[in-house]
């Protein structure tokens, strides 16, 4: 089968075992942490309302939280147990969001559940507003509510749902156990999506440096109407949403557009594999696994209910191994820092990856030397080292007409820059300047 | 605990600057020692006079601009030392001296240092030394191989001499500057340069075929137009400074073809004997409106060129 | 007595402060192109000091009688004429300069200087402070031109005025008497004398500041 | 044949070896006033191209079919600015009413031109010269051609240096200087090329 794979791009770590070797080949273990914090903002959109207050017994499954419009999904409780506070939390550095503790009682009570039955045979018509129900969002990082990505706009046409195994990010092994134990799931949820949404074709694409996932998907895939397995390239950003598309069907999604512009929409495999447990077994969903690695003495991948503390899981796997200089959410090259260990993770959580005192350092900037590093590695094809210029003399007009709106922040060039600038971050400051200026705008009109 | 935050990424490439100067330095030894054994001890004192001067100028430079010293990026090392390499054993110590102060000097910290300049340094100051001590810096002797009996004789440049062996050409049996006579010893570099990722291949192969082709155009033997002369010395080492040359592979090999085209023109049609360095120095010029004007598609726009 | 003073001003507003050459980057081409020697820029200079002084006179003189829409061309008719007269008295007398200098005798006309001077001072001022301010701004021309000539004749030959100073082994730097020792060496100096107007303007500011 | 051959090689001389901006001095001013951004240079070499090929043409009339029959070729200088400013102003006219796409892009560089000592340099040159009306013209277009090239490379040299971390003394002319100093020692490489 030819492995396909998109333009430009780098290699971060991929020489030791792809970037992933602690956590490879490890299975999944549940964790259950003793209190859980589940924030209300855990998609993109309008957070949710809490409808219970402290001191209320919840069940494992129950909504604790309402959804605010149609950009916005329930919250459920991941454990069974008491409310023991409502309040606000500083949470990644964004506003103070709501959030609901649970003191965990290890009933594990689950409510009233109503599964839908078998996902070939379920009412096509009633799949969506099910996926809505159990709260899913996307869980490769972006968070956006599954159900709106696959309610369809008027005239809106889509030929291909394209599930994403590439697990390009490094570190992370979550996505790759799942499709070892849980492929069927996978299966199930995408086949749910497509009977759902009325696609013929399904494809899950995964990198080759997982063939052992390759082999147990296909496995899982046999005798599935439209479903198809693609091998990718191992490269990074492999599974970037427009990487991807553009690697497996050759089109690329037009700028400031949404995938579903060229006919696609993209699902992670966990997403999947939510949707098929929300409409077999009628479960919401309050658990995933996470990659816990870095300096942790026994790196793993856990199961680990929705709102557990990063401190929990990291004493789920033995504590730290060295002095911590940095923790982050995700992986090493898009991973969201967060400030202390007290910080709960999210729906979207997909690893929690600890680096030392050295590995954590900020880099200093010296001077460029234009040696072409970043254009050679930008998947999109910008000038980051142009941008960069712009962007450092406040000049965000000239970063716009460079198109630095067009950069993903998947931060290829940052990486492979020898001059450790720092690309990335002037990327991010210039395009939130933009869009606060058009946003400005917007409002004096 | 005191966690750090920042915005990702948060691993970086393992190469640096410094790594990538080093390199270089690395890849210009063996061109370096065969030059020293083919041209003896003054070609060693040679090297080490503008490797120092190089060094010194910068440093000296960035105290006095009261600008962060940074000798121990390697950048002016590799300069004085391309230098040198281009300058013939005989060359008097001033010559080297002052050749890599005006490199180091003028060529690259007047502009903002390095990254800003827009030309090669060592090329640059080695055309200003052509054009201001032109005896000295023709004066090419044949190698002595630390061979006594051998006189040092002065000879025209090797690249009008005629019945020169092939196989001499290729070992650095040739009178010329300490750098470019073995290419050997060029090619041993250009390979741990493409091993170690430091250069790509796109420049020195276009630019050396484009010698060739337009060579052959004009009548010549394309094999020896590109064995004489510092065509291999100058596509390795001098072509691919990175601040000089444009950012894309397209742009790159433009930028190479046109090196080509303008060497063989200086070769068969113009004053001088050799247009290595002239015609990287005209590309460099060139450099800033190819890498403006070559159209760079971007991801999900239809057809996308750089406009003012 | 203050007529006097401000023609003093007018004088060394041209030298100095106003220095076409290095302050206002006036007339480029011959101080790029004859600068090879000292000799050369003090010909140069003189040839262009003789046309300011006569032609901000004269253009002084007519000031009132010109034309607004046609006072360009009624200028450079006034410079030309000059230019022309020099260009014969040199021919005649000092042939050997002549042949120096070359196309660049001619291209006085078109030099920004004599120009902006007619434009900014002579269309507006008497014609004796003019004149001076034509003498002004030819000695300052004239000067920096003898500088710039010495400077290269030096390092390019050796020697300053046809006088070898350097010695006998002194290596001479071509390249500083070519084409492109001008365009380097009027950058550097127009560098240098930007660092020291600087340095003068900090220590004048300081003292200032400390005067207060 | 060879003639073929001799006006290839002399247009090369106009545009390399004998560059008016590196060899020969002329037209520096504008060269080092609006070489600042690609485009409004390139607008100014084509500018000067157009003006250069018509007042080769015309001076070559006048010097030959008016001053040397009068015998009064000493009022040469003369002739030629007239000319020229003659020139200047009627094609900023004709363009005007003709091309206004033309004459917006050109226009506000046609009056600098009259006081660029490449136009004038170019008409006295061609007469020291003593070109024939062929070689007046194409001297004309082809110097004019160089200068061209010779701004617009400058031009994005200097749009690359904006970014530069120069010292503040060499800011501005010094550096263009400089810069123009380098690439005139590139250029040597084409002497002798013709």
């Amino acid at each position: 089968m030819m492995k396909k794979t998109f333009k430009r791009g780098v290699h971060p770590l991929h020489s030791q075992h792809g970037g992933k070797a602690p956590t490879r080949n490890l299975e999944t273990r549940e964790y259950v942490s003793d209190t859980v914090i589940i924030s209300m903002a855990m998609n993109i959109g309008a957070p949710a309302t809490p409808c219970v207050k402290k001191g209320d017994q919840v069940l494992m499954g129950q909504v604790i939280g309402n959804a605010n419009g149609f950009v916005s999904v329930p919250v459920h409780a991941s454990v069974s147990g008491e409310v023991i506070a409502v309040d606000k939390i500083p949470y990644l550095g964004n506003e103070p969001v709501m959030a609901v503790t649970i003191k965990n009682d290890f009933a594990d009570t689950w409510c009233e559940l109503k599964p839908l039955g078998n996902v070939e045979q379920v009412d096509p018509s009633l799949i969506i507003p099910a996926i809505r129900d159990a709260g899913i969002t996307g869980m490769g990082g972006a968070s956006f509510p599954t159900h709106v990505k696959l309610t369809f706009k008027e005239g809106a046409k889509c030929d291909t749902i394209l599930v994403n195994g590439a697990e390009c990010e490094t570190h992370l092994t979550a996505d790759h156990r799942l499709m070892l134990e849980n492929g069927r799931r996978i299966v199930d949820g995408l086949r749910a999506a497509m009977r759902a949404t009325g696609v013929e074709k399904g494809i899950i694409a995964i990198e080759d440096n997982k063939p052992d996932a390759i082999q147990a998907m296909k496995k899982a895939a046999e005798g599935r109407q439209g479903v198809y397995i693609q091998a990718l390239r191992t490269k990074y950003p492999q599974g970037g949403e427009k990487q991807l598309i553009e690697a497996v069907t050759g089109r690329q999604v037009p700028a400031g557009k949404l995938p579903l512009d060229c006919g696609v929409v993209v699902l992670n495999t966990g997403t999947c594999a939510a949707i098929a447990d929300a409409i077999i077994d009628g479960k919401p969903l309050i658990s995933r696994i996470t990659t816990v690695t870095g300096c942790v003495r026994t790196p793993s991948n856990l199961k680990l209910r929705i709102g557990t503390i990063v401190e929990d899981a990291i004493g789920a796997c033995g504590g730290f191994s060295q002095e911590p200089g940095k923790i982050f959410f995700g992986g090493a090259m898009t991973g969201i820092c967060i400030p202390n260990i007290y910080v709960p993770m999210a729906k979207s959580t997909n690893g929690i990856v600890v680096l030392n005192e050295k590995e954590g350092k900020s880099k200093e900037e010296s001077p460029c030397i234009r040696c072409g590093r970043c254009v050679a590695a930008c998947p999109i094809g910008l000038n980051p080292y142009l941008i960069k210029v712009a962007a450092d003399k406040s000049d965000f007009e000239a970063a716009d007409k460079l198109h630095v709106n067009d950069c993903m922040l998947c931060g290829s060039c940052a990486y492979a820059c020898p001059s450790r600038r720092w690309l990335t971050p002037s990327f991010k400051f210039a395009k939130d300047k933009l869009a606060a200026q058009a946003k400005a705008k917007g409002g004096a009109k | 605990m005191n966690l750090r935050l920042s915005t990702a990424p948060h691993v970086h490439h393992p190469v640096t600057t410094q790594r990538l100067m080093l390199f270089v330095i690395i890849a210009l030894l063996p061109a370096a020692a065969a030059g020293v054994y083919a041209f003896g001890l003054p070609a060693l004192l040679v090297l080490c006079i503008s490797m120092a001067s190089a060094v010194l100028s910068e440093f000296l430079w960035q105290k006095i601009a009261r600008k962060p010293v940074r000798i121990n990026d390697f950048s002016a090392l590799v300069t004085g030392l391309i230098l040198g390499l281009n300058l013939p054993a005989t060359a008097p110590w001033w010559l080297a001296m002052i050749g890599s102060a005006f490199a180091v000097i003028i060529v690259k910290q007047l502009f903002g240092g390095l990254g800003d300049n827009f030309l090669n340094p060592a090329m640059a100051a080695r055309a200003v030394l052509l054009a201001s001590w032109p005896v000295h810096m023709t004066n090419y002797v044949a190698p002595t191989f630390f061979d006594s009996s051998i006189d040092a004789v002065a000879t025209a440049t090797p690249l009008v001499k005629p019945g020169t062996q092939l196989m001499d050409l290729f070992l650095g049996n040739i009178p010329g500057t300490i750098g470019e006579v073995s290419k050997a010893a060029i090619l041993i570099g250009f390979l741990f340069l493409l091993i170690t990722k430091t250069i790509q291949w796109q420049i020195p192969v276009v630019m050396v075929g484009s010698v060739a082709l337009f060579s052959w155009m004009f009548g010549a033997d394309p094999l020896a137009a590109i064995l004489s002369g510092g065509v291999l010395f100058g596509a390795v080492f001098m072509a691919t400074d990175y601040v000089t040359n444009p950012m894309t592979p397209w742009g790159q090999a433009i930028y190479a073809f046109g090196i080509g085209l303008i060497v063989s023109l200086i070769r068969q049609f113009g004053a001088y004997p050799e247009g290595v360095t002239y015609g990287i120095l005209l590309m460099n010029i060139a450099t800033p409106l190819i890498d403006r004007f070559l159209p760079r598609k971007i991801y999900g726009h239809q057809k996308e060129a750089k406009k003012a | 007595m203050s007529e006097k003073k401000s023609m003093g001003k007018v004088l060394f507003n041209g030298i100095i402060t106003e220095n076409p050459t290095f302050r206002l980057v006036l007339g480029a081409c011959p101080t790029l192109a004859v600068t090879t020697s000292a000799i050369n820029g003090l010909g140069m200079g003189a040839a262009a000091t003789f046309v300011l002084i006569c032609s901000n006179f004269v253009i002084s003189l007519l000031r009132n009688f010109i034309p607004d829409r046609v006072r360009i061309p009624a200028f450079i008719v006034v410079i030309c004429t000059f230019v022309t007269m020099v260009q014969l008295l040199m021919q005649a007398f000092i042939p050997s300069l002549y042949d120096a200098l070359g196309i660049f005798i001619p291209l006085i006309v078109v030099n920004c200087i004599i120009l902006a001077r007619a434009e900014a001072f002579a269309s507006k001022n008497t014609p004796v402070s003019s004149a001076v301010d034509g003498l002004g701004m030819g000695i300052g021309f004239t000067l920096a031109l003898m500088l710039m000539g010495s400077i290269r004749e030096l390092i390019g030959n050796g020697s300053v005025f046809g006088v070898n100073i350097l010695g006998a082994s002194y290596q001479p730097m071509l390249l500083i008497v070519l084409a492109s020792g001008g365009f380097l060496t009027f950058g550097l100096m127009l560098g240098l004398f930007n660092l020291i107007v600087k340095k003068l303007e900090t220590k004048k500011k300081h003292e200032e500041e400390q005067a207060a | 044949m060879n003639e073929i051959v001799n006006i290839l090689l002399f247009m090369v001389s106009c545009i390399l070896t004998n560059n008016f901006i590196f060899s020969r001095f002329l037209g520096c001013c504008p060269f080092l006033g609006v070489s600042n951004k690609v485009g409004t240079s390139v607008s100014m070499g084509l500018a000067v191209t157009f003006v250069m090929t018509i007042a080769s043409f015309f001076c070559y009339m006048i010097y030959h079919w008016l001053l040397v029959p009068l015998g009064i070729t000493f009022m040469n200088t003369i002739a030629f600015i007239l000319v020229i400013a003659a020139l200047v102003q009627f094609v900023e006219m004709f363009l005007k009413k003709s091309s206004p796409t033309l004459y917006s892009a050109l226009g506000i560089y046609l009056p600098l031109i009259t006081t660029n000592c490449a136009v004038l340099g170019v008409a006295t040159l061609n007469v020291n010269s003593g070109y024939n009306m062929l070689y007046s013209v194409l001297n004309g277009t082809f110097s004019a051609l160089g200068f061209t090239l010779a701004i617009v490379l400058m031009a994005g040299v200097r749009e690359r240096l904006e970014n530069a971390d120069i010292p503040a003394c060499m800011k501005g002319f010094p550096i263009t200087l400089v810069s123009a100093g380098l690439m005139a020692v590139a250029f040597m490489g084409f002497s002798g090329l013709v």
